[in-house]
């Protein structure tokens, strides 16, 4: 098809570079340059979807930003889909395909559009809230419906083969926005040798300067934009973001750039160099010193009736197609403004051949430049008027423009239907305060600019150009270079002196307040005037919404979803709260603005996640032994970060048959253990005694060199939090350990009562978790095996139970622990973590007569649990005392220092008697293994609501025993043994268990003590 | 009896496993690119020491001079001599760095040196921790990717050595050279830190020195 | 008040909807009330419901010092569910369920309660303790709730990444069927419009700046509209508790922190039920309207000014990408953050102050929309008798000396 | 994300390196067993939690793992100083009510 919209001369495209695309299933060509508006607008199409909520048919209004409409679902293949693309932002590349999001079966001919029709006059603001509520269980069904129909785009069904990052930026000064009042800001805060970036969110720098039909120094503006540049490029310290958007302006002045390095390009982004995948896009996470708001002003349109028929534009958007793109969307031009800005579009108009039927001037005796101008080329102005209809169901065919009085929201003359195919409207400006706003400062109402400057910051910002109120080229290019000056000299950088470009003289008259244009009939009755596109939100709607009592600007939003689409109200939220605050009688300024939060414009996900995703979602640790475990077919636990070996099946093995291997294999024999992960924290001091005495509920006093001792950890409430076995080194030195999951979270609680309490005890700790490993020999057989690789001393008075020794272990210096977590005679030997795969290695070579059987936690668990020994976190939760664990041995009663925990104990709750405890589960059933979390109650036949009274800790089948067993708490259970407990299970049987000693194995503890 | 255990922990005659032993760094050396803007090498199985106490005390100041060769840095700053490099971690603690087997000689100098009237610790944490060493042009780019931490040589000069967070850990990262930095990398991490070091640097072209 | 309905919608059309009557009135304050309640959110405005149509006190006051609705209630993600572990808080979060259930019809406003399942993906062994645990609970308490292993997650929950690769592979999954979300302005509307009905003052805009007292009993607040007297005061104020109980003259054991949520641009139907998980950190569902609601963990500071941090925000979204990495192009459209009032046991405090005649509701932290209904009955029930509601009352202040907490935070998974 | 001056390192810190750790100044009560069951309740729970300045005790948990206090303002999340454990703050409330410096802006709710 032709671009029978193109014009044959300008623009900034490249003619020679076609690129195919497809919309909606249709061939178009545009070219080089384009956005995917653009290239629509070039091929003449109208009709880019339909509407949210009346299934309207609505075409592009932008050029920006602030596009509503021209949302659309691009993405050639299922992986790479991105719903709700901007087309206005979007640069057209070779094979872009694209379509509607909205519109069934098409968006030119849309069933949907008729029940918009009939049933958008049953669908006002919040209709939902209104109906739907009988039969109560049929909402369900009507959510699905409404479900169906709302929603723009749609996500891919398949994983995206894009890959996004992250970098990290510092500067001085980070200007936002390359118009000229921020390039003239780069510009100032670049030579004085601050490090400076300059981020913008088009394709190319110069914002309006790209545009504009104004000069610089008498010639294209765009030729300063490129000297500019130019210069920029040379300084070191300038980095320039094109295609950037500073999507968020957060605490300290810590800035978020959504920066798209290869949208432009393709479906996804090239490979690089080195043959692999580059980023999409990447998210840039700045600390800036100063940053200087450039962002410039959103046009406003104005709000008549069928204002959102396919040819009603914004004034701008028209001037960027025509002198950006070379796009004229329409013949026949009419003209709404309320200011002189808005007719260099008709001088664009006129420049490109075409016709303006009129311009629709809402003040009374307009006298500027740019009118005269238009005047001078022959242009009708009609002032005093404006555009109140508009006719044509999918293109404008006309508009009707009348004498209005727009103080008294009145129409004064009956006004005449204008052909026309081009409605463009300008109500004036908005600066572009969002990212003023993000932190809470509220923006301010200038009467005077008709407009929202932003309001006070905290933060350690400057604002310059039209975002700052300061519409006026020349102006603003001095507003622009006074701010990076300002910027970069707070840092403490000087600037040279300011050499900006000379601009045209002009007189510019004030604009006049017009936001809902008026009609004859009142609002309700009036043909549609539409405020926010995308949301089908009215100027009826937000005066139903005042008249229903939503009186605060918050509320209006809430009830009329008014700025809440992907533009963010961008387009319409001033009109609508200005329409708010006239039915309700107030002021602009006292009506407010919604709250601005990022993002400015929205921000892919993969983006904000970069690549902490897939393998490097989080960290995950492994221990020295993790080849050895991978090579033997180890199945792993996550335990925190790391990765334990749980078991190691064998062919043909499930969970439970390897497990019961291995603990027979301990039991009998002998079995090793990775113990790695344990944390260890190595305590030097003349004070270290003291400390554990306070930290610990036991006492530590009388531990004897060469001795370890397993101890409670409670924090103040009394409540166990982590448990270990601490060994004296040497006098003033202990080596504690603490569970896998706690080791960092312990080595904090250390130093917080170091630091911040008892700085006077002499004592430093240092975590050694990552430097010894520890492998765990355990098993009767353990010592004869250990005796073949060490030099140590193994024989039982020498090295008793509770106590360590140091020696070689397969040449390897070691300290060997003669601690027991299974109850069998045990070694755990720590070295190095250099040396530890060695000596593993050597262990299970020397382990082969004695048929050495590698375990992992899930047997450790169940050997422990046969013991009746806790793990913290599975057999406690926050709300388990010592005692409550019958673990009152461990608890220092006489100890002379209030240690932490003591008192949290003693508390009205926490020294009740019926407390649960932990005790031993015996199921009556022997092969029955009560499911690990399963409440406990008395009285199986009590009805629902039942007491309960406790639940399974840690459950298992026990090879060893023969049969099942389990821990759990139980109300008042210690003084209830040999009484019955009950789990009532989901399929609705029941398991019944006797009430025993939580020590189901050798509990008087002769097998690891021999 | 010694107040505390000194031990000397690495064997003489073995060969120690580094953290990143199952990577096999060895055989991807000269594998990469000619032209990598980024090459790393392990320096690998050297001595770690964590060093505490008073810094304000000139017995334990001098001592630690005396015992090392190096004065005591200040806040955020490396000192070396030769092999030997002394690095502060915090107002009470730093970390130093001998040839893999000198941290028992390292650790006894020390000792004698400061005597057992002060309050001080020295720990060996040899195995737990590796160094790795970064240099090429892009080398700060891949800082950037990974830590919010300013690496511009005007707020990170040669000589500087920070902790801070990386990627999602934490390491302590060294400006050694003009185009050189290292991590110090805990074991238990190395994994992923490398995983994460092979994806930041792919952009750029990797290469892995001996 | 003006009766809602299909039909209603119709005759109102043929008057282009000019004839809709205000859904609250904008009264000015009396001298006195039988009961103020402080705070104009959604508890705040179901207590004064309660009061005047269930507990007949309808001389009642709600003072906001902004919109009605406008505080956590404006910015929650609407998770709604009941399997909470400990007795005492399952019994009150089900009575809130079962107020849910009827509640559209109740107050005559479609709140859209929506009752699509509430999963809680189980990664780790201890995660499925943890799980069968609540479970086990909510069955014996009368609370539906399913366990379901990694097959059957992966079967319910379409796009969820159920492979063995990820960082941390789904185990299984709790489920609550009657679970879901609600819309949470029209739950505020809805109960303010029909406590308006039933004869409440709303009064916005109207902030209190004080609590007056005689002989160690309140009798009324000081407010940027003078002084309202009132024989009792409910403070129902959520991230602004702990400031009233300075006003007040004691501490409570709250701390207020940020929370924040997103949501993405919206979508077709994607996500049709609610999704959570501990262990990656992060929750999501899908409104009516299209957008992908998500959220995760709290920041660890106090914060009032309604915005959280930026790692937060990764965070989250890392790990809805880890779990939907078809997201992965889908786009966040707004953030925004809540300030929540947490307690040490992630329990609500509903109670008696030292002061006689103040109340306070509050504490309700990261998931207290899904207990408006309840906690307003509740409240409601104890501001008119002056004797703390059988469901209320273990969630006195007194716990936090006895140390008879009810400690949810281990079992409650990301607590919304 | 907060910049976070930390008075060890000596300088400013993104809030990633960084863990908060509540309320500051909360000494541990000298005689716990002394303490009523009120008294033992108030230092384990009951918190200040103010709007406006706020002493908290933060660890630079990324850098030199030592804990520290700031001064901040919980409404704009300023930081008006960090200082030592041990130190006394120089901003108060107090002094800035008698300044009569009023609430930095921001102030959402
Ligand atoms: C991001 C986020 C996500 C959440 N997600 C969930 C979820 O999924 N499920 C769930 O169940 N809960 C969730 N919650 C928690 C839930 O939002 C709250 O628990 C609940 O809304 C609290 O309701 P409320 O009425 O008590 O408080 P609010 O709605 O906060 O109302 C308190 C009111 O008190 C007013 N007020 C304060 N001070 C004064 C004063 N001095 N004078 C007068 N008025 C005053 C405030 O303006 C406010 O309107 C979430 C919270 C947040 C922030
Ligand atoms: N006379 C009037 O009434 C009137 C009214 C409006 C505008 N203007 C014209 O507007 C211009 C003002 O110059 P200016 O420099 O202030 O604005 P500008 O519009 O020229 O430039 C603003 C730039 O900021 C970028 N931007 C906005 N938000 C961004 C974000 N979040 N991230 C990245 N980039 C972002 C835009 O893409 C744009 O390039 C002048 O040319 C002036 O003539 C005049
Ligand atoms: C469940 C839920 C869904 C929301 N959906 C949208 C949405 O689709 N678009 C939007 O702009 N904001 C949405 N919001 C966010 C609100 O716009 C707003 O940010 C939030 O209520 C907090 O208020 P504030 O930003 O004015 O402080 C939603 C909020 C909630 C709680
Ligand atoms: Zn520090």
């Amino acid at each position: 098809m032709s671009q029978k919209n193109r014009l044959p001369r300008g623009g900034r495209i490249d003619r020679t570079r076609p690129l195919d695309f497809t919309f909606n299933g249709q061939r178009y060509q545009g070219c080089d340059g384009d956005s995917l508006a653009s290239a629509l607008l070039a091929n003449g199409v109208d009709i880019i979807g339909r509407s949210f909520k009346y299934s309207r048919p609505r075409g592009i209004v932008a050029a920006g930003a602030e596009e509503p409409n021209a949302v659309l679902q691009i993405g050639a293949s299922e992986a790479t889909q991105i719903p709700n693309v901007r087309a206005t932002q979007q640069a057209l590349y070779d094979g872009l395909v694209a379509s509607s999001t909205n519109g069934w079966p098409s968006v030119d001919t849309d069933l949907m559009g008729i029940l918009g029709r009939v049933g958008g006059k049953l669908m006002p603001a919040g209709f939902y809230y209104k109906t739907f509520m009988y039969p109560s269980s049929l909402w369900m069904t009507y959510e699905k419906y409404i479900r169906k129909a709302a929603g723009l785009g749609r996500a891919p069904l398949e994983n995206d083969p894009d890959i996004y990052d992250h970098m990290n930026l510092h500067c001085d000064v980070l200007v936002v926005g390359a118009g000229p009042a921020g390039l003239a800001a780069a510009l100032a805060a670049g030579r004085s040798g601050a490090r400076v970036i300059l981020a913008d969110e088009g394709e190319a720098f110069g914002g309006s300067l790209l545009d504009t039909r104004e000069t610089l120094d008498g010639k294209r503006a765009t030729d300063w934009v490129d000297q500019v540049l130019a210069e920029l490029q040379s300084l070191p310290e300038v980095t320039l973001l094109p295609r950037a958007t500073v999507n968020g302006y957060h605490d300290h002045n810590f800035l978020t750039i959504h920066q798209r390095l290869a949208d432009h390009l393709g479906e996804t982004a090239p490979r690089g160099a080195f043959a692999q995948q580059l980023p999409r896009q990447r998210m840039h996470r700045v600390r800036a010193g100063r940053v200087v708001l450039a962002t410039g002003a959103h046009e406003r349109p104005l709000v008549y009736g069928n204002n959102d028929v396919p040819g009603n534009m914004l004034a701008g958007a028209v001037t960027t197609y025509l002198r950006r793109y070379a796009v004229a969307p329409g013949k026949k031009l009419v003209l709404a403004t309320n200011n002189d800005y808005a007719y260099r579009t008709a001088l664009d108009w006129l420049d490109a051949g075409l016709q303006v039927v009129a311009v629709a001037d809402v003040r009374h005796n307009p006298r500027g430049s740019w009118v005269e101008d238009a005047r001078a080329r022959g242009v009708r102005v009609l002032t005093g008027c404006s555009v109140i209809d508009v006719r044509g169901s999918k293109r404008v065919e006309a508009a009707r423009v009348a004498a209005i009085d727009a103080v008294a929201m009145k129409v004064t003359s009956p006004g005449e239907w204008l052909e026309c195919d081009l409605v463009a409207s300008s109500g004036g400006y908005s600066p572009v305060v969002h990212l003023a706003s993000h932190l809470g400062g509220r923006p301010a109402w200038r009467e005077d600019l008709l407009a929202f400057v932003p309001g006070e910051g905290f933060q350690k910002r400057l604002c310059a150009g039209a975002v700052n109120g300061v519409f006026n080229l020349g102006d603003a290019l001095a507003d622009g270079f006074e701010a990076g000056a300002t910027a970069a000299a707070q840092i403490g950088f000087k600037h040279g002196a300011s050499e900006l470009p000379r601009t045209e003289k002009r007189v510019e008259e004030p604009s006049f307040p017009l936001f809902q244009v008026p009609h004859e009939k009142p609002t309700a009755r009036a043909p549609k005037q539409f405020v926010d596109l995308q949301n089908d939100v009215t100027a009826a709607g937000i005066e139903q919404a005042t008249r229903e009592g939503f009186e605060s600007v918050e509320h209006v939003k809430r009830y009329t979803a008014l700025g809440f689409g992907t533009d963010q109200g961008k387009l319409g939220n001033i009109n609508g709260l200005a329409i708010a605050a006239r039915s309700l009688g107030i002021g602009i300024a006292e009506m407010g603005t919604t709250m601005f939060r990022p993002n400015y414009t929205p921000v892919t996900f993969g983006a904000v996640a970069g690549r902490h995703c897939d393998g490097l979602f989080e960290p995950a640790r492994y221990t020295a032994m993790q080849a050895w475990h991978l090579r033997n077919g180890a199945e792993f636990e996550d335990v925190g970060q790391w990765k334990r070996p749980w078991y190691f099946p064998r062919p043909g093995e499930d969970i439970h048959a390897a497990v019961a291997r291995e603990c027979r294999a301990v039991r009998s024999g002998v079995g090793i253990l990775d113990a790695s992960t344990l944390g260890k924290i190595d305590i030097q001091g003349p004070d270290a005694r003291e400390f554990l005495n306070r930290i610990y509920t036991n006492a530590w006093t009388k531990l004897d060199v060469g001795k370890a001792r397993y101890g409670l950890m409670c924090k103040e409430d009394g409540m166990v939090f982590d448990d270990g076995v601490t060994a004296c080194l040497a006098d003033n030195h202990f080596l504690m350990t603490t569970t896998t999951g706690g080791a960092a979270r312990v080595l904090q609680w250390l130093e917080l009562y170091h630091q911040t309490e008892w700085p006077e005890l002499k004592v430093y700790f240092t975590s050694v978790t990552d430097h010894w490993a520890t492998m765990t020999l355990s098993g009767p057989r353990s010592r004869e095996l250990l005796s073949q690789v060490t030099d140590i001393d193994l024989d039982r008075d020498a090295f008793p139970f509770m106590s360590w020794k140091e020696g070689l272990v397969g040449g390897v210096p070691a300290r060997v622990f003669r601690i027991s977590f299974t109850g069998e005679l045990s070694y755990e030997v720590n070295v190095q973590a250099d040396y530890a795969l060695g000596v593993w290695e050597q262990l299970i070579e020397a382990g082969k007569p004695y048929d050495l059987t590698p375990y992992g936690t899930e047997t450790m668990h169940v050997l422990r649990a046969e013991k009746g020994f806790i793990i913290v976190g599975q057999d406690t939760d926050a709300s388990v005392t010592p005692d409550d664990l019958n673990m009152g041995w461990a608890v220092g009663r006489n100890k002379p220092f209030s240690w932490i925990g003591w008192r949290g104990m003693n508390r009205a709750d926490t020294l009740r008697e019926d407390r649960k405890q932990l005790v031993g589960l015996k199921p009556v059933d022997p092969q029955k293994v009560l499911p690990e979390g399963a409440q406990l109650v008395f009285d199986p036949e009590q009805s629902i609501p039942m007491t309960m009274v406790g639940h399974v800790t840690s459950s298992y089948m026990s090879a060893t025993l023969g049969h099942s067993f389990a821990m759990g708490v139980v109300k008042g259970g210690l003084k209830r043994m040999g009484e019955r407990v009950f789990a009532p299970l989901v399929d609705g049987s029941v398991i019944e268990a006797e009430i025993v000693s939580s020590v189901f194995y050798d509990p008087k503890g002769e097998r690891q003590n021999v | 009896m010694s107040a505390v255990n000194v031990y000397e922990q690495r064997p003489s005659h073995l060969d120690g496993q580094s953290p990143l032993h199952h990577a096999g760094l060895a055989e991807l050396v000269g594998k990469g690119s000619a032209s990598a803007g980024i090459r790393l090498r392990e320096r690998k199985l050297l001595g770690h020491l964590v060093l505490r106490g008073d810094a304000r005390d000139p017995s334990f100041a001098g001592g630690v001079h005396k015992a090392c060769g190096v004065e005591l840095p200040v806040a955020l700053t490396l000192a070396a001599a030769g092999e030997t490099s002394l690095q502060w971690l915090a107002p009470d603690e730093w970390l130093l760095i001998v040839p893999q087997g000198e941290e028992f000689a390292a650790e006894q100098r020390l000792r004698d040196t400061l005597g057992s009237e002060l309050h001080y610790a020295v720990v060996n944490v040899s195995g737990g921790q590796t160094l790795l060493e970064l240099s090429g042009e892009n080398v700060r780019e891949l800082l950037m990717k990974s830590t919010s931490y300013d690496v511009h040589p005007s707020q990170f000069p040669v000589g500087k050595a920070v902790g801070t967070h990386f990627a999602k850990t934490q390491l302590v990262i060294r400006h050694t050279g003009e185009d050189t930095w290292q991590l110090v990398v805990r074991r238990s991490f190395a994994d992923y830190i490398w995983a994460w070091l092979q994806d930041a640097a792919a952009e750029y072209g990797l290469a892995v020195d001996a | 008040m003006q009766r809602y309905s299909g039909f209603g919608l119709f005759k109102h059309s043929l008057s282009h909807h000019e004839n809709w009557q205000r859904m609250w009135r904008n009264p000015t304050p009396k001298p006195v009330y039988d009961v103020v309640i402080v705070g104009g959110g959604g508890h705040g405005l179901a207590t004064a419901y309660y009061l005047a149509k269930t507990f007949g006190v309808k001389n009642v006051a709600v003072v906001e010092k902004g919109w009605l609705g406008g505080g956590n209630t404006a910015r929650n993600t609407t998770i709604v569910r009941s399997n909470y572990l400990w007795d005492e808080s399952a019994h009150l979060y089900e009575h809130a369920m079962k107020l849910w259930e009827g509640l559209s019809r109740d107050l005559n406003y479609n709140v859209m309660y929506s009752p699509r399942g509430v999963y809680n993906l189980c990664h780790t062994l201890q995660d499925m303790r943890d799980a069968e645990r609540r479970v086990s609970a909510n069955r014996l308490n009368g609370i539906d709730g399913e366990l379901l292993d990694a097959a059957q997650v992966a079967a319910e929950i379409p796009y969820l990444d159920c492979s063995k690769g990820t960082r941390y592979p789904v185990m299984g999954a709790t489920i609550q069927r009657r679970g879901g979300v609600a819309r949470h302005d029209a739950v505020a509307w809805g109960y303010a419009r029909a406590a308006d009905a039933a004869g409440v003052d709303l009064l916005q805009q109207t902030e209190v700046t004080g609590f007056r007292k005689e002989n160690g009993a309140v009798i009324g607040v000081e407010t940027n509209r003078g002084f309202i007297g009132a024989r009792r005061v409910g403070v129902v104020t959520a991230g602004n508790s702990g400031h009233m109980a300075r006003l007040a003259g004691f501490r409570l054991p709250i701390e207020s922190h940020p929370l924040q949520a997103l949501v993405s641009e919206p979508l077709k139907p994607i996500i049709d039920s609610v999704i959570m998980s501990n262990a990656v950190h992060g929750y999501i569902s899908q409104s009516d309207k299209g957008d992908l609601v998500i959220g995760a963990g709290i920041d660890g500071y106090v914060g009032y000014g309604q915005r959280g941090s930026y790692p937060t925000i990764e965070h989250t979204l890392q790990a809805i990408v880890e779990m939907f990495p078809i997201l992965s192009r889908v786009r966040m459209n707004r953030q925004w953050g809540g300030i929540v009032d947490t307690t040490p046991d992630a329990c609500p405090i509903i109670s008696r102050t030292p002061v006689q005649n103040l109340f306070f509701n509050c504490g309700w932290g990261t998931g207290g929309f899904k207990a408006t209904p309840g906690s307003g009955h509740v409240f409601a029930a104890s501001l008119a008798t002056g004797q703390m509601h059988a469901l209320a009352a273990p969630f006195s202040i007194d716990r936090f000396y006895s140390g008879a907490l009810i400690d949810e935070h281990g079992a409650a998974a990301v607590a919304h | 994300m907060l910049h976070i001056f930390c008075p060890h390192c000596g300088e400013l810190r993104g809030e990633e390196e960084f863990a908060p750790a509540g309320q500051a100044h909360i000494p541990r009560p000298l005689d716990p067993a002394a303490c009523t069951d009120e008294e033992w309740g108030d230092y384990l729970f009951f918190r200040d939690n103010p709007r406006g300045l706020h002493h908290e005790l933060w660890l630079h948990a990324a850098g030199c793992r030592k804990y520290f206090n700031a001064t901040r303002h919980t409404i704009s999340y300023e930081i008006l100083e960090t200082y030592k454990i041990g130190e006394k703050p120089d901003v108060t409330a107090e002094a800035q009510a008698s300044e009569k410096k009023p609430l930095a802006q921001g102030a959402t709710a």
